[in-house]
């Protein structure tokens, strides 16, 4: 057991709020309706009624705003690039600033606003989704989602079943890999000095454990899959049942509306 | 080499909501030459405290001295050399082999101390003799392609060849059978007493700690629960068993021999609680009841 | 069926270990932030080596989901889309021409660089056709446009193709061959053990 | 129903592919319903490759293993094979295949095609057996090893086997731990007449055995209940086993020249004996 271990990987936020009650398909789907739909928007007005909806969202998750916005932090030079590429690169409009070989335009402003409230509210859309679905109904609901896609021979229940054993081994790997480092440390191992290809190679004494170990353990595994009776999807029944319910007639109501704001307020 | 703890603690994760405090307010002093054990229940503390002895983990309260080195340190700089002076031997050693040979899988923590070539191969050589392996036979071996007992001695050896003053154990036997078990005790306690080194060995097992170790440190929470000699610490059932643990069955059957003794007397005298070997015990035992000691009513 | 399963575990494994790699790539100073490198193919390449080329699809396949999944808003999904697409053309190309040389040194070398360069041949295909045209709705823009800003920074980009002739391919090129020499060290020491696993 | 023969294994013999010598050579032997066995020898002496085959993990090169009638090698039967001997590994990691313990325990079931809402009712069953119901919903990494363990006892129980088969399920584990998974397993074995085969290096643990098999080197060379087994100390000393405390202490007074008749596996045994002829002097 170690820290690695205690601070959950993902940023799912168990709660029990509507949106986390929704069946994973429909907020996988949903979502994917919903970024398209923003993408489309291009007027003030429709991109005001997404937002609205996307803050609506986030406020009945009941997820603490805070860790909303942290999510933005890795893609932030993202948002500011941009921004700063609308900014300076229109020359519509009346001109609002000089400064040597730098025009800032009106429309530059103003795309610059818009074009950055887009990505934003992209981002938060996408968090909400992962900070109320936990990786396993994700997992499920992808599983579900993809399964008429069986009959012309997708693996999407092999998929499924591999992505939650990734999943639930990721914790173990890293306190694992951890346990290496440690170890090889004491043996004088240092991980951070030299040239790139130093540091590659300083890696080894823990990489090749790792897949050793890991090699053993799907062996075991293995084993241990098939002792429980795995033969893969056939005649498998599902313990997770996902089912649809009023919430998610909701959504889907919601995300209906939004539809046909965007499209016809589209220009 | 002498070791000093000062109200040493160490909490993991410091300032994050997933802070846990793993040991607290713990004082020690090792002398060197020490063969310790440390025991105490799942989650009690002890690898967290062994691995502040090499500066893996630098305490987040108090100050330890491990011979000249004062932890916590500033800078990073002399960790390396604790580490060369405090040979430390996780659990399961063995998953942490990594070479293409066992030759130079031990010498791994020779080259990185920067060992000229020719010195290495010579004390990798010695040091897989120390754990009673044939470097000749396995040296150009691949340590994947060695029983499971073998990669444990390989990877001791890995440890022993930078010559440690101090070395510690985290439960060398695990997962091994009764004769490889034996072997691998009886080896490090050859290893000590030859090398005059200080050993710490972390244990499940109180038959071992009370077996080999001259002094016991029982951990408890975090806590240090109690210390002394083996026939100290045993010789208070109520504390053990306090702190989770239990008594080696060699002085369960002192204590009930002796119980016995007092609700059926016999005429001779009660067994004394620190012995902790077997042969010892039935010596004893058969000088009591022999046909020469005999027993009379 | 015991081969199967196996394989299943082994692969979930291998995708569990690419999605921990991915967290320690290396930035590489003076280069655009994007130019990431790492050794998060590793896994993919082993599982190829292992079990076909379709297997490294489908380590890539899950460790990009799953990274998706985990941690959806840091580029909603195309960062983790181009990760799969070049990673896997990357892992099958390698693998089928280091096969093909019996897994020789030379095999190596020609597989990745091949791998390489049919990789940013596809990275480039699949700018042209699906990342650049979504970046320009992104930023309200039409392709000429960002055709035209690109200009501004190099002045013989002149179309569409001419930005991915001279952004996208030499990048990926730069990255793809990077990436094969630093894996090279481990991926040969891993070469041995796979041995002992495909028995 | 107790008494009748669960697994039967004849002349089994198993060779891993490349091996030069066999793992397991010709070993013969019947299970009752109802048994408690265990089995004992060094490392890689077979114990592990024995266990494996027989649920049909790993199939003989030679011999029958029969299990409830069906032999392993039909492929027919396999299933049903797998669902009557029910099996816990010795490392908790690496047989936790769900990334929670609802879903862990669900897994052999879903296997089988339990219905879901039946599932639910065996995963309380299951977990208020191994005393984990408080953990219904907890991720692996945050239980102790012994808890991981008792989470795949109940992942076997669910399925309902008749054998419970643990190879070495014990080993990872600090002595609490060990109890527990223990303590559980004795108490199906009592309770619900389950039959446990037992794979272990801590002797201790086979004292409560009706029947301990001692393997060396693939064979089987012992067979009996714990008080005859443990009486042949050096023999087993020299297997690479040992005997428990009680047994070693009576062979080395033997040694030194008290005698004791037969043998006893406890300490009270031990200390009745001492006072007895003391008492008779
Ligand atoms: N990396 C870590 N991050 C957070 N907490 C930790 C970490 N490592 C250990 N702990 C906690 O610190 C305490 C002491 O753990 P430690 O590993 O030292 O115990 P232990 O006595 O070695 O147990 P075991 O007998 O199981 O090896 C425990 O409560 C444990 O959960
Ligand atoms: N997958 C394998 N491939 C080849 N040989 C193997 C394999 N697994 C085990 N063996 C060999 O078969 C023999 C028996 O191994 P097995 O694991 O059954 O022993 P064991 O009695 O369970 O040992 P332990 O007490 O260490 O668990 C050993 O010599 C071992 O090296
Ligand atoms: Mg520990
Ligand atoms: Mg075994």
């Amino acid at each position: 057991m170690n820290l690695v271990n205690r601070v959950p990987i993902g940023q799912y936020v168990p709660g029990n709020s509507v949106l986390h009650r929704c069946d994973p398909r429909s907020k996988l789907i949903g979502t994917c309706l919903f970024l398209i739909l923003v993408f489309l928007a291009n007027t003030p007005l429709s991109m005001i009624v997404a937002a609205l909806v996307c803050f609506v969202g986030i406020g009945i998750s009941r997820v603490p705003i805070l860790y909303v916005l942290r999510g933005l932090k890795p893609a932030l030079w993202i948002i500011v690039l941009t921004a700063l590429l609308q900014l300076f690169m229109n020359e519509e409009g009346r001109l609002l600033f000089t400064w040597k070989f730098l025009q800032i335009h009106e429309q530059g402003v103003r795309d610059a606003v818009f074009v950055s409230a887009r990505i934003i509210l992209l981002m938060m859309t996408a968090s909400l989704l992962t900070l109320t679905t936990s990786p396993i109904q994700l997992t499920d609901g992808l599983e579900s989602v993809f399964s008429p896609l069986k009959r012309v021979g997708f693996p999407a229940h092999e998929l499924a079943l591999m992505m939650s054993i990734s999943l639930r081994f990721i914790p173990t790997l890293m306190e694992e890999t951890e346990k290496i480092a440690k170890a090889q440390m004491s043996r004088g191992a240092s991980f951070s000095s030299g040239s790139l290809i130093k540091r590659v190679q300083s890696m080894l004494p823990i990489i090749v454990p790792l897949f050793v170990q890991s090699f053993r353990r799907a062996e075991e595994l293995a084993f241990a899959m098939e002792a429980r009776g795995y033969r893969g999807g056939v005649g498998r029944t599902k313990y997770r049942q996902l089912r649809y319910g009023v919430v998610d007639v909701g959504l889907g109501v919601v995300i209906m509306v939004v539809a046909v704001v965007i499209i016809v307020f589209r220009t | 080499m002498d070791i000093r703890f000062e109200e040493v603690g160490y909490t993991y994760g410091k300032a994050t909501p997933f802070e846990q405090r793993a040991l607290r307010e713990m004082s020690l002093s090792i002398p060197y030459g020490q063969y310790v054990a440390v025991i105490g229940h799942t989650g009690s503390g002890k690898s967290t405290l062994i691995q502040m002895l090499n500066g893996l983990l630098a305490p987040t309260e108090g100050t330890m001295a491990i011979g000249d080195f004062i932890l916590p340190v500033k800078k990073k700089k002399g960790l390396e050399v604790l580490r060369q002076k405090v040979g430390l031997a996780f659990q399961y050693p063995e998953y942490q082999l990594f070479e293409e040979t066992v030759r130079k899988d031990v010498a791994f923590g020779l080259v990185n101390m920067g060992l000229p070539t020719e010195m290495i191969a010579g004390r990798a050589d010695a040091a897989l003799r120390l754990v009673g392996l044939d470097p000749d036979k396995v040296g150009e071996k691949s340590p994947f392609a060695l029983s499971g007992g073998q990669m444990r001695r390989v990877a001791l050896a890995g440890v022993l060849v930078m010559d440690p003053q101090v070395l510690v154990l985290d439960e060398p036997t695990a997962g091994l059978d009764p004769a490889g078990h034996k072997e691998i005790l009886e080896m490090v306690a050859r290893i000590h007493r030859t090398e005059k080194r200080t050993t710490v060995l972390v244990t499940h097992s109180m038959e071992d700690a009370a077996l080999y170790a001259d002094y016991l440190y029982v951990l408890n929470e975090g806590q240090l629960w109690m210390e002394g000699t083996p026939a100290d610490v045993f010789c208070d059932p109520k504390r053990i068993r306090a702190a989770g643990l239990d008594l080696p069955d060699i002085t369960q059957f002192i204590m009930q021999f002796n119980e016995r003794l007092k609700a059926e007397p016999l005429s001779i005298k009660p067994l004394p609680y620190d012995i902790f070997d077997s042969e010892k015990l039935a010596n004893e035992i058969s000088h009591r009841f022999g046909r020469k000691g005999g027993v009379r009513r | 069926m015991r081969g199967k399963t196996r394989r299943m575990a082994v692969l979930s494994l291998l995708s569990a270990i690419g999605f921990l790699l991915m967290f320690i790539e290396i930035q590489l100073p003076m280069f655009p932030m994007f130019l990431k490198l790492g050794i998060s193919e590793i896994p993919a390449l082993v599982g190829a080596t292992l079990f076909g080329p379709l297997a490294g699809v489908i380590v890539e396949l899950i460790k990009n989901i799953l990274h998706g999944i985990l941690y959806s808003q840091d580029s909603m999904g195309v960062g983790e889309l181009s990760n799969f697409i070049a990673g896997s053309t990357f892992v099958v190309v390698s693998v089928w021409f280091m096969k093909l040389m019996r897994e020789s040194k030379l095999g190596y070398w020609v597989g990745t660089i091949t791998g390489t360069i049919v990789m940013a041949a596809v990275m480039g295909i699949a700018n042209y056709f699906i990342f650049i045209p979504a970046y320009g709705v992104l930023l309200n823009k039409s392709v000429p446009e960002i055709v035209a800003w690109s200009q501004l920074a190099n002045s013989s980009i002149t179309s569409l193709w001419a930005l991915i002739l001279y952004a996208v391919l030499p990048f990926n090129l730069i990255k793809g061959v990077i990436e094969a020499i630093i894996t090279y060290p481990i991926y040969q020491r891993l070469r041995p053990i796979i041995k002992t696993v495909s028995q | 129903m107790s008494g009748s023969i669960i697994i039967r294994l004849t002349d089994v013999s198993f060779a891993y592919e490349g091996a030069d010598e066999r793992a397991v050579k010709g070993v013969s032997f019947e299970v009752k319903q109802g048994e408690f066995l265990s089995i004992i020898g060094h490392n890689g002496s077979g114990k592990s490759t024995l266990a494996k085959m027989l649920n049909g993990l790993l199939l003989p090169v030679e011999g029958v293993v029969e299990v409830n009638g069906a032999v392993t090698v039909d492929e027919e039967r396999i299933w049903d094979v797998r669902q009557t001997v029910g099996m816990v590994f010795q490392n908790p990691d690496n047989q936790f295949v769900a990334p929670t313990v609802e879903d862990d325990i669900a897994f052999g079931m879903e296997n089988l095609g339990v219905p879901p809402e039946e599932m639910e009712v065996r995963i309380m069953d299951a977990l208020e057996k191994v005393h984990m119901t408080a953990y219904r919903q907890a991720e692996p990494n945050r239980l102790s090893g012994g808890q991981k363990q008792r989470v795949a006892i109940a992942g076997i129980l669910a399925i309902r086997p008749a054998v419970l088969v643990l190879d070495e399920a014990t080993a990872m584990l600090d002595p609490r731990g060990r109890r527990e998974v223990l303590d559980v397993v004795h108490r199906m074995n009592r309770e619900l007449g389950m039959t446990v085969i037992q794979i272990t290096h801590y002797l201790e643990e086979t004292l409560a055995s009706d029947r301990i098999i001692v393997i060396d080197n693939g064979s089987k060379v012992g067979e009996g209940m714990p008080s005859e087994v443990y009486q042949r100390v050096d023999w087993l000393r020299s297997l690479g086993l040992d005997v428990p405390f009680a047994s070693g202490l009576q062979d080395r007074l033997q040694k030194k020249g008290l005698s004791f008749p037969g043998l006893e596996m406890t300490t009270e045994g031990v200390l009745d004996r001492l006072w007895t002829s003391a008492l008779k002097k």
